[in-house]
């Protein structure tokens, strides 16, 4: 009973919108090969960018709400192989060695950014995915085709300033998931995207039982004793979230490859929404996240995804009301996975307290009796 | 930092660049222009390059088709009637676009290519 | 010398490069062709557009729970005021009032409730305070949807129900507050009503700050086991903020709309706790403290750039480049007050 | 086990921290396998003869040191305390360095772990090595068997018994190559009495290895018991460096007290005899302050005083009768019981408090004089406000606040630049007198003041202490001042309580013989819970 209870108060977040979407799926009226047939899919697509989020949380500095700074290299990457007219497979390899030297350099810079903000990384990293659009936009907007010129049409804005809003990636499209795709049954596997994720979740861990990542785990408890014992904490701070914005750039080529367009200025913003979402729902807290939660929280934040919109248009009766709750749910996993992570927290606190509280009183009334 | 590091790094940053060289050669994409436009013997028809999805070509027009790399290519022309002609053909190196006329596409015979340069205009 | 280095030092190099941005802006106006008059016109209309939101932001600061990135929940009992009262066919002053009061009753509410979530998230109140917003937002446009609104200028037409995207205000009290005593001095209108009502709001916050109870705010904001010492206790206080907080930012928008002349709902308040929060630090505030004079600097600079900047860049430069300088200053802004190092006491 | 050759030897350390001299001439040597017991009350300097050991850099901040250290018989300068580290030299602090979430295994080796180099290390550098975790679970094991104890070296640290986590920490320091020279810094406040048996034994087996020992504790009977020699600091100074054959815990006690001081009777008023405040079984949940079961009588215009070493619960007591801290007990004030955990209901039962952490919980650092001094009248006492509207609200009252800090800068000789002057900008000494004001102007019957005179300058401690006599005799204040400085309350209480493991060791009179004090605060008083006095 008490294990239970334990599991149920060590899941609770998990296990909330778990049953949500078993109630969802009747009331969507999506049929069982449709559900698995997408989520196969949408896993391949997205469980990359969620990997981006696990090391800056075992460095303790909470969720990288700055990874967009990676998805937005990553975009940069494909802009530049789209732009020069390289295709397929080439094209995704070249887009991700562009993509790599821009994510390091910002991851860089954002690791820098949130150590001189110790205690509101989370807030901080928000902001600046939203400083960095603005740098962004600035740079497809008005340094492209001014600077560096753009030498295809279907890149170009209508009216020739900078990159156009929607980006068709027809060129590269699917060139991973299509190198080899296995049919089982109705389903079509991507088996090289699958592979990619395969060799990602090795690196990681591989990653955890390094000195580096040993240091993470380190400063992600204890910041003060890690330093007393030699560790740089700000260095490897650093290296967590550059790390973590490599993994979000490769992640965000995986994920528009599948896609097949981008949103050219807010495609990235996209990405950071729902990676935190997802690691959320899977179990995650701000302070502890295994791959377990990334593959439990990218299924169960998908099967959300498609059932939740489809069972409120059905519950309301109206196509709008679907569009909003997707959005709504999107919002509302983060919110809720925080608060009941603090909430969580405190109430941890608040019982250690209890407990000596209780012993204390235990032996006054000991002593009072002596 | 010692010398086997330094040796290592190096063959990194080389094996970087020369993959980055790679990708952008091969994966480079050139249109090439499918020219249907001798009336002398109208067919609608469709064409397929390297085992990608089929390209419609109506009577009379040029179509305009993306082929990854200047390399060796397979083209094939699927008739209405269902008759189908494969070729091989290489696309030209150092050209920007490229231009084959069904006409001469006929069986048995190696494609025509032509590579197109840019205008003098420009 | 000195005093000029601490000054800079204190009010940062941000802000003074962005008021001699303002400044010269003013000073390009003429030169390239932008009507000055109107422009200063434009700029105190959206002065005193937003300058409650922004003020909105006062009490939540002081009391130390940070920026209040949640001030869309305050905005969604404001649209809830004017929504319900155009419903009911209020119009003119009397609309404009009873929508204050239900603003106010709703505003409490909602406040209360999330005063009482983050007592229960210290030291994470921004990060979830945003979202809290956001998801805030989403429900209410599944409400809009959904809430028998039938009023036939607030539905959509075709289908009958749901609140239409943006509401016009001109039939109601549309302009009500700009158009009190509005008069020009040198073809430049000065929205007199509006700039009047803004003064109250401000002076409300000014003397409810000195109060008993504002000051153990302020207090709790600067030490919370000093306060706690004193007798204070630091979650009503919090929670008092928050509820003070998410009533003006209520008002807040009242005023927004009539000025703007227009309701919008479903998505629009996601993002409007950015632009207020900017112009509050712009003002010279910092996570942990900020007055009033903070408030009326920061919205007068902002919203100048905000209206300066289009019309003489894009009178230069034929291009949207505003947007991109809006969204850098805004965000930057916050990032600069986020990492800037919290002087230590000696 | 002393082998007889010199390992470490301090010549003429001095000290001053910005003209305050904390440490004088300070000598004396070290052999292998020696373990010294370092005994001293708290502020005698032995947490700065120990910051200079081991180059930390707050001391080389604050102006350096004067003298020499020699290690092995080569002078030696450790700029950081890495430095002393690698020279051999470990430290175990009173609080715990450990990593709650690893193992003692990982713990022990934590950043010292052994490594396996791969591929990935020439290009990312060293830290991409894996860690070698067969050969750190051998170190581990071979460091806690030095150690003699019994240790799980896969068990994590927040699951660990108080006393393992202590092995723990010393077990890392052994684990170092050529560890010759640890420092431990009241190793057994923590402990039972069995751990500290295990604890003893495992450092006698260590000095048996040849590994000298510094052993800083409060516990008498075990430097006698484990030390080879003894040194005892005083106001800076060794006052005794002998062997510690043939000492008792009583002479240990009466050196680290030391002289006798003259008593001041004759400034005390006279108190009444009726009991004004009455603590009974209280217990305080402070952290590092525990409460546990307290009883006192404190009787109408007394000065009582609470002593006691660091760490014991003294400053719990006056934090939780002031509901700072979760308590529990009886307490009542002028025979009306107070309200336990609510600040608000001590306030208004006519208690003020002084507390000990003046920045922290004392003062309004980022705000003006007027504030400081007022704000808590205002809030408990509903005074310097004006009433609006009929008394609908009240707005602040700024000139009477104004006129409150102008009357306490003069009357407690407050160095500023006017009211409005900001808390953080005034010295230590004048931020104390701002909180002594901030307490008297809830004109309290009973002041609570806690280490007031901790970290400020000799005429500021003078004039507090004055200020305190001054207001008991005058008004009749009913005073509890707990205090750290056994001199500081002979020379101004009536009665003196010395608390020892969240206990009344005993109450003395501050004429009673000092050694009698140092036996209580170590835990040897004859009478616990005795009224002595």
């Amino acid at each position: 009973m008490r294990n239970v209870k334990s599991f149920v108060a060590d899941n609770i977040v998990t296990l909330i919108f778990l049953t949500i979407t078993i109630i969802a799926i009747p009331f969507s009226g999506l049929s069982g090969s449709y559900i698995i047939s997408n989520l196969i899919d949408r896993f391949a697509r997205s469980s990359f960018l969620v990997f981006a989020l696990i090391l800056p949380i075992m460095a303790g500095m909470g969720i990288n709400f700055a990874m967009v700074l990676g998805a937005t290299a990553g975009q940069i990457g494909l802009i530049f192989a789209v732009d020069h007219n390289i295709m397929g497979t080439e094209g995704l390899i070249l887009a991700t060695l562009v993509g790599i030297p821009l994510s390091v350099g910002l991851g860089w810079f954002s690791g820098q950014v949130l150590n001189r903000a110790r205690g509101r990384e989370m807030v901080t990293g928000f902001i600046l995915g939203y400083f960095m659009d603005g740098i962004y936009q600035f740079f497809g907007l008005y340094i492209m085709g001014w600077l560096i010129p753009i030498r295809t049409a279907q890149v170009m804005q209508i009216d020739g300033g900078g990159v156009r809003n929607t980006l068709a990636l027809e060129s590269v499209r699917g060139g991973l998931d299509k190198i080899v795709s296995l049919k089982v049954g109705p389903f079509s596997i991507p088996v090289v995207t699958f592979a990619v994720i395969a060799v990602l979740c090795l690196f990681i861990i591989w990653f955890r039982r390094t000195k580096l990542g040993q240091d993470m785990r380190a400063i992600g408890q204890e910041q003060g004793i890690s330093h007393a014992a030699g560790i740089n904490v700000d260095r490897t701070r650093i290296l967590a979230i550059v790390i973590s914005t490599v993994l979000a750039c490769i992640g965000q080529i995986i994920y528009l490859q599948n896609l097949g367009n981008m949103f050219t200025y807010t495609s990235q913003r996209q990405a950071g929404y729902y990676a935190a979402a997802a690691i959320l729902v899977g179990g995650a807290t701000v302070s502890k996240a295994s791959i377990k939660n990334v593959f439990i929280g990218v299924f169960l934040v998908h099967a959300l995804y498609i059932t939740t919109p489809l069972a409120g248009k059905a519950l309301f009766k109206s196509a709008m009301v679907g569009q909003y709750m997707s959005d709504f749910i999107n919002y509302g996993i983060i919110a809720s996975a925080l608060v009941l992570h603090a909430w969580k927290n405190k109430r941890a606190a608040d019982l250690a307290r209890a407990g000596l509280r209780m012993s204390a009183e235990a032996q006054a009334a000991a002593g009072g009796v002596a | 930092m010692n010398l086997r590091s330094l040796v290592v790094k190096i063959t990194l940053a080389v094996v970087y660049l020369v993959l980055a060289v790679w990708a952008y050669g091969a994966g480079k994409g050139y249109p090439l222009y499918i020219d249907n436009t001798d009336l002398s013997k109208p067919t609608m028809l469709s064409v397929v390059i390297d085992g990608k999805s089929p390209v419609r070509v109506r009577e009379g027009a040029y179509t305009e088709i993306m082929v990854k790399g200047a390399r060796k290519h397979t083209i094939s022309l699927v008739l209405p009637s269902g008759a189908e002609y494969r070729e091989t053909f290489r696309f030209p190196a150092g050209a920007q676009a490229a231009e084959i006329r069904v006409p001469e596409l006929a069986p048995g015979s190696d494609p025509v290519v032509r590579p197109v340069l840019p205008r003098q205009d420009r | 010398m000195s005093s000029i280095k601490t000054f800079i030092a204190d009010f940062g190099w941000p802000r003074i490069i962005i008021a001699l941005f303002l400044l010269s802006l003013f000073v390009a106006a003429p030169i390239v062709g932008v009507d000055l008059g109107a422009s200063i016109g434009d700029v105190l209309n959206r002065f005193g557009q937003n300058a409650i939101m922004v003020l909105a932001l006062v009490p939540m600061v002081q009391s130390g729970c940070g920026l209040n990135f949640g001030l869309p929940i305050g905005i969604l009992a404001g649209l809830l005021g004017s929504t319900i009262t155009m419903q009911l066919g209020l119009t003119g002053l009397t609309g404009l009032l009873v929508a204050i009061l239900i603003t106010i009753v709703f505003g409490v509410i909602f406040g209360y409730l999330y005063g009482k979530l983050l007592n229960n998230v210290k030291g994470e109140e921004m990060t979830i305070a945003m979202y809290v917003g956001f998801s805030a937002v989403m429900l209410f446009s599944i409400l809009w949807l959904v809430l028998p609104f039938n009023k036939a200028d607030l539905v959509m037409g075709y289908a009958g129900e749901g609140l239409r995207r943006s509401i016009a205000l001109e039939d109601y009290w549309g302009k009500l507050l700009n158009n009190f005593g509005q008069f020009s001095i040198g073809g430049t209108p000065i929205p007199t009503g509006l700039l009047l009502f803004v003064g109250l709001c401000v002076f409300f916050v000014y003397v409810f700050m000195r109060t008993r109870t504002g000051t153990a705010m302020t207090a709790v904001g600067s030490n919370p086991d000093f306060a706690r010492a004193s007798g204070v206790s630091v979650e009503r206080m919090r929670t008092v903020s928050t509820v003070v907080s998410t009533v003006l930012g209520g008002i807040g928008i009242l005023a927004y709309q009539q000025s703007f002349g227009w309701v919008q709902v479903y998505d629009a308040p996601l993002f409007m706790a950015f632009p207020a929060v900017s112009a509050l630090l712009i003002g010279g505030a910092s996570v942990t403290k900020a007055s009033m004079v903070n408030v009326v600097l920061g919205t007068f600079l902002f919203q100048g750039i905000l209206t300066m900047t289009p019309s003489v860049i894009n009178n230069v430069l034929k291009n949207e480049l505003s947007e991109v300088i809006r969204i850098i200053v805004t965000n930057g802004m916050i990032i600069y007050a986020l990492t800037r190092k919290t002087k230590v006491a000696k | 086990m002393s082998t007889g050759t010199r390992l470490l030897s301090l010549r003429g350390i001095s000290k001053e921290f910005y003209g305050n001299v904390v440490l004088e001439d300070i000598s004396f040597d070290l052999d292998r396998g020696q373990i010294i017991g370092l005994v001293g009350e708290n502020g005698a300097g032995k947490t700065t003869l120990m910051r200079i050991l081991f180059g930390m850099p707050v001391i080389a901040e604050t102006g350096g040191f004067n003298g020499t250290i020699e290690l092995d018989g080569q002078p030696v300068a450790f700029k950081t305390p890495f430095d002393a580290l690698d020279a051999g030299i470990g430290m175990v602090h009173q609080e715990f360095s450990l990593i709650p979430g690893f193992s003692t295994t990982e713990n022990i080796a934590l950043n010292r772990e052994s490594l396996k180099t791969n591929f990935a290390c020439d290009i990312f550098g060293k830290r991409m090595s894996v860690l070698d975790r067969v050969t750190m679970r051998e170190r581990a094991v071979k460091a806690i068997h030095t150690l003699g104890v019994k240790l799980d070296p896969d068990m994590l640290v927040s699951e660990m018994p108080v006393g393992h986590k202590q092995f723990t920490e010393i077990a890392r320091e052994i684990d170092r190559k050529n560890v010759k020279l640890l420092v431990l810094d009241e190793p057994t406040a923590v402990l039972t009495e069995t751990e500290a048996e295990v604890l003893l034994s495992s450092m006698r087996a260590l000095a048996a290895q040849g590994i000298s020992i510094i052993f800083i504790s409060h516990r008498l009977h075990e430097i006698t018991k484990v030390a080879d020699k003894i040194v005892v600091l005083r106001d800076g100074k060794i006052v005794k460096d002998v062997p510690v054959a043939g000492v008792s815990v009583q002479d240990i006690a009466a050196w680290m007290v030391g002289r006798d001081v003259k008593t001041k009777a004759a400034h005390l008023s006279v108190c009444k005899d009726s009991v004004y405040l009455n603590v009974e079984h209280l217990w305080v949940d402070m952290p590092g302050e525990t409460v546990r079961d307290v009883s006192f009588q404190v009787m109408e215009g007394e000065i009582f005083g609470i002593g006691g070493l660091a760490g014991q619960g003294k400053l719990g007591i006056a934090n939780g009768v002031m509901g700072l801290f979760p308590a529990g007990g009886q307490v009542t004030v002028g025979g009306q019981d107070v309200i336990l955990n609510n600040p608000h209901a001590a306030l208004n039962s006519d208690i003020a408090f002084v507390s000990e952490d003046r920045r922290g919980v004392g003062l309004l650092l980022d705000e003006s004089l007027e504030w400081n001094i007022a704000f808590t009248a205002m809030q408990a006492k509903r005074q310097h406000l004006i009433p609006v509207l009929g008394g609908l609200f009240s707005v602040r009252d700024e000139k009477s606040m104004k006129a409150l800090a102008l009357e306490y800068i003069e009357s407690l000789e407050i160095r500023c630049t006017g009211p409005r002057q900001r808390a953080k900008e005034l010295s230590g000494g004048n931020q104390q007198k701002i909180c002594l004001a901030k307490a008297f102007a809830l004109k309290p019957k009973l002041l609570f003041v806690s280490e007031p005179t901790r970290g400020i300058d000799v005429g500021a401690k003078a004039i507090v202490l004055e200020t305190l006599r001054a207001y008991n005799r005058d008004y009749g204040m009913t005073i509890v001042m707990i205090s750290s400085e056994l001199e500081e309350l002979r020379s101004i209480c009536h009665r003196v309580a010395i608390v020892d493991e969240g206990k009344i060791a005993g109450i003395l009179p501050p004429t009673a013989d000092v050694a009698q004090f140092g036996l209580l605060m170590s835990g040897l008083g004859a009478g616990k819970n005795g009224d002595a006095a």
